[in-house]
């Protein structure tokens, strides 16, 4: 069971404003002292450069962070370390796939995306259109789902790759990686799955999910930004071409070429985020620790409460499956339609006034971090969700260990005062 | 009430009851700004006539600061010389504008004062 | 003028370790205690994610980033920080140059580097062999500096662009980049600069030095690892594509196709590492107030006073210009003749006993660990650098801020150590 | 002297008089092992015949670490079958050779034990 009241206690931002609602997790979230421990210990016990150092505090460095990759490895389910890569984060993770996969595309080939995807899951596949690669989206369920259906029909021979994130950051929606990884591997493409809002937030096992790769981000599971790991099956990573070239990633150089690095290091040049990755493994223990079954539970608690009062609410207009199993901490919602820009209709509605369509997403995060709440506001990261749903951008509250029923109170009470303050 | 209050009922009302909305039929020039941050829209239309603004019209949607500027800054620059409006500044434009806007938000107000000066600039060569 | 001692105070590593002799700076550096400090503030005050947040304290997160980048600028003479870029550290930044401008070369285009050059200025530039770009390297002197006589050789037509460290990480040669400016400019070549050593260094104007890319680590000069900056003139990075994508460095995205943010966010895609990037300010905070021309003499002092030393001792063979103006806080030596395995000539040797030609790195370096001295051992990342000096690795201890003089008699202390351990 | 001390002593010793050392004429096999961190080559040579090791010869150029283990694992597998050598457990190696290597120094001393394996394994297939 998640204690909320005494999670807080580990996290000194929240004692430090003890205001503070903070609804924005999904964005990044809150780093426990335990954390920030682990890598204040590193810079003043055995801070050195690892891999080539042949020097105690080096060598210790070394064990620290390649012990990391272990921890981290095993917190994923993954049964080998070398099958995580470090990276800056989910982002650059699934860019070092684009970049590599990619190499041995043809023209016509397909990947096949969903419109839920973060832009992180989407420009760098839009990339390879360069070579004439297409790119393919599954559309969404009216339910705010993605749809199974849609996807397996635009699956073609020509496909892949299919990459999807695990659970959207604006629909909440936890999609079903098991069966899409069978569907995909039965089409013979390759499976990759986004989990940069799963891995934070409940149980993950690579190999029962039987993905071929998995990106996420460290700092939106209490650890440091600047670290973000791409779990890829040993196989498929060791015959990718690397991605980055420099120190670190070759095992031979000369004037005419090179040779590589074994496989994970081949994909990590140059000197890596050492007291990032340390930071992460850290964060991994205290989630742990917790239990992330629990770490689910507790927000699935919130986030079924948090609909239940929403359905309540006259005009808040809310976003994603309304079934709590199958919706992550993550609630994205509208106070009356804010519908985009049409220069055309907009036009020709030249009397209806500006103000009579709803308040704006912006309005409305700005009026509730006056009372100390902070929730999210905009795209999300997801235009083309955005224009999918007909909206210009949404708010979007989030949840972690350290939020409790009461902050969701708090956000109900503030989406008041913003009806108030913007009532006619 | 205090003087940021004060600001803030302004904005509300021109979010609220915009001045100078709809379609300019015989505007010389027009251009759409657009926040994609939060999809914040000013399309601004102005008619000039010689040196000045004879009129100017915007339609747009977004949050109330992005719009409530857009109307007041069709108030402040019509009927002014192009020189004038080339010489307001931004710094000035946000202290009518705003309460202490965050960086954030600044970009909001300034949506429809780039408008403005891309429109003018666009004009004057 | 440098006072180590007092400056070591600062770093709690050394009180931790109080017989530690870090002779290993030119890999990492050690993090001052206003570095680490920063850091925490930041985490414990107003951790958020930038840009996007309209809260208050992600507006201080943004603005700590923000001027972070300012700080940078300014310490590296850019009067503009939007020709910074935030990457991991060198190796990113110059991968990212070698994919971006890469896109624009052709075959039989040129790319002249030097032999001396660090892989991670190596690497990304062979990739662009595979579409026939040919990568050139001017050679050494027998002093061991850059020959500039076979650079300007080297020079065609056909040189899109030169690529060269401004301190050499093994012959610690400073090389005269504003004359090399000059040279690749009236060639039409754009010149781009490995700061990795020089930037932490000593004092850097990038408008004085005319290069047009700069790059540099953070953990090589006080800051945390994870963090480093490309500087670029900002016409040109502005002309650039996007290396990677994603959130962030997008302003409009579809389901085809994207626009970009404006430079330099279009080259940094998903959550940065916002805490290295303010860690890295502190860190900058901390030279400026030591001042980098008493950073420069403090080094120039300790690598003059080494080679006196060094002149002195029998075997000792070391590398690099003689002169401390020349150069920079690296010294790279070994004990004895240490060639490279020649599977022909030594077959043909075979009554020869092996340990007859001097004493190997990695043992000087394992026997100056048990004296508490950490040096460093091996290729140093720049194989055909060994290749050219004709050795199969070299020892090299560098200095920093928090080295003195004892450190260097400790050394010597420590070289005859090792000659006594293996003494025939 | 201490237990540690006495293998530091033996690894100097093989490694200033390396046992088995140069070309191994009637070799039927060879390999190469190279670590490009330091340098760091042992070119492993053995006589197989019918299922023993007959003879093995080394040479090679790097640390004492590198170099004294290649000599001492030669005078191991001399006369050993190939299943024997084949049952050699790299933990058991490194515990004659090592006094407390560390994992950068641990490479050193398995170079040889690579290139054994290596032999050994393909002469089985
Ligand atoms: C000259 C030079 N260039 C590049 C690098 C690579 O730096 P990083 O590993 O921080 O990317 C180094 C440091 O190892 C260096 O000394
Ligand atoms: C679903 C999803 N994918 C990818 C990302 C990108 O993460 P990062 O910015 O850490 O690379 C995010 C977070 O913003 C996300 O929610």
């Amino acid at each position: 069971m998640i204690n909320p009241e005494r999670i807080k206690k580990d996290f000194p931002i929240f004692s430090n404003n003890p205001d503070l609602c903070y609804l924005d997790s999904a964005a990044t979230t809150q780093k426990p002292r335990q954390v920030v421990d682990a890598i204040e210990n590193y810079y003043y016990s055995c801070n050195s450069n690892v891999h080539r150092g042949i020097y105690k505090i080096s060598e210790d460095a070394t064990n620290r962070f390649e012990s990391s990759r272990e921890n981290i490895s095993k917190f994923i389910g993954s049964r080998d370390p070398r099958q995580v890569v470090f990276t800056r984060n989910t982002t650059e993770s699934l860019n070092l796939l684009a970049y590599t996969l990619g190499k041995s595309l043809h023209a016509g080939d397909e990947i096949l995306l969903s419109t839920m995807e973060h832009h992180s899951n989407m420009i760098p596949w839009q990339f390879l259109r360069e070579k004439g690669v297409i790119v393919k989206y599954a559309d969404i369920t009216p339910e705010g789902t993605l749809d199974l259906h849609d996807l397996t029909g635009k699956m073609t021979k020509k496909t892949k790759i299919v990459s999807l994130t695990h659970v959207s950051n604006v629909l909440g929606c936890i999609n079903p990686v098991n069966e899409i990884a069978k569907i995909a591997h039965d089409n013979s493409s390759l499976f990759v799955v986004d989990g940069a809002q799963s891995v934070p937030h409940m149980p993950i096992d690579v190999e029962r999910m039987n993905c071929d790769f998995l990106a996420f981000s460290g700092h939106k599971m209490l650890g440091p930004a600047g670290i973000g790991g791409l779990y890829g099956r040993f196989d498929l990573l060791d015959n990718l071409p690397p991605f980055m070239g420099g120190g670190e990633m070759i095992l031979n150089v000369s004037l005419d070429g090179a040779t590589w690095n074994e496989t994970p290091l081949k994909f990590e040049a140059g000197t890596p985020n050492i007291e990032g990755a340390i930071g992460l493994s850290a964060a991994v223990d205290y989630l742990r620790k917790l239990g992330m079954d629990n770490v689910r539970n507790h927000e699935k608690e919130l986030i079924g409460y948090t609909m239940k009062r929403a359905s309540e609410v006259e005009d808040l207009i809310f976003y994603g499956p309304r079934n709590p199993e199958m919706h992550g901490g993550v609630f994205t919602f509208n106070i009356g339609d804010v519908p985009a820009f049409d220069l055309e209709r907009d036009l020709s509605e030249r009397s209806v006034s500006i103000s009579s369509n709803g308040i704006h997403p912006h309005d409305t995060a700005t009026i509730m971090d006056r009372d100390d709440i902070a929730i999210r506001s905009g795209h999300h990261c997801a235009m083309p969700l955005m224009t999918r749903l007909g909206v210009s951008a949404t708010s979007r509250a989030s949840f972690y260990v350290y939020n409790s029923k009461e902050d969701v109170d708090r956000f109900f009470a503030a989406i008041n005062d913003v009806k108030v303050a913007f009532a006619k | 009430m205090t003087e940021e209050e004060i600001k803030a009922e302004i904005i509300l009302d021109h979010y609220r009851n915009p001045r100078n909305y709809g379609k300019l039929e015989n505007a010389t020039s027009a251009i759409t700004e657009y926040n994609p941050i939060c999809g914040d829209t000013v399309h601004m239309q102005i008619l000039f006539e010689g040196n000045a603004v004879r009129d100017a019209k915007f339609i747009g949607r977004g949050c109330s600061i992005s719009q409530a500027s857009a109307s007041m800054i069709t108030e402040m620059i019509k009927g002014k010389t192009v020189d004038e409006v080339m010489a307001m500044k931004k710094d000035d434009f946000l202290s009518v504008v705003g309460f202490n806007l965050g960086p954030a938000r600044e970009k909001c107000a300034l949506l429809s004062f780039n408008a403005v000066e891309k429109l003018v600039k666009g004009y004057k060569k």
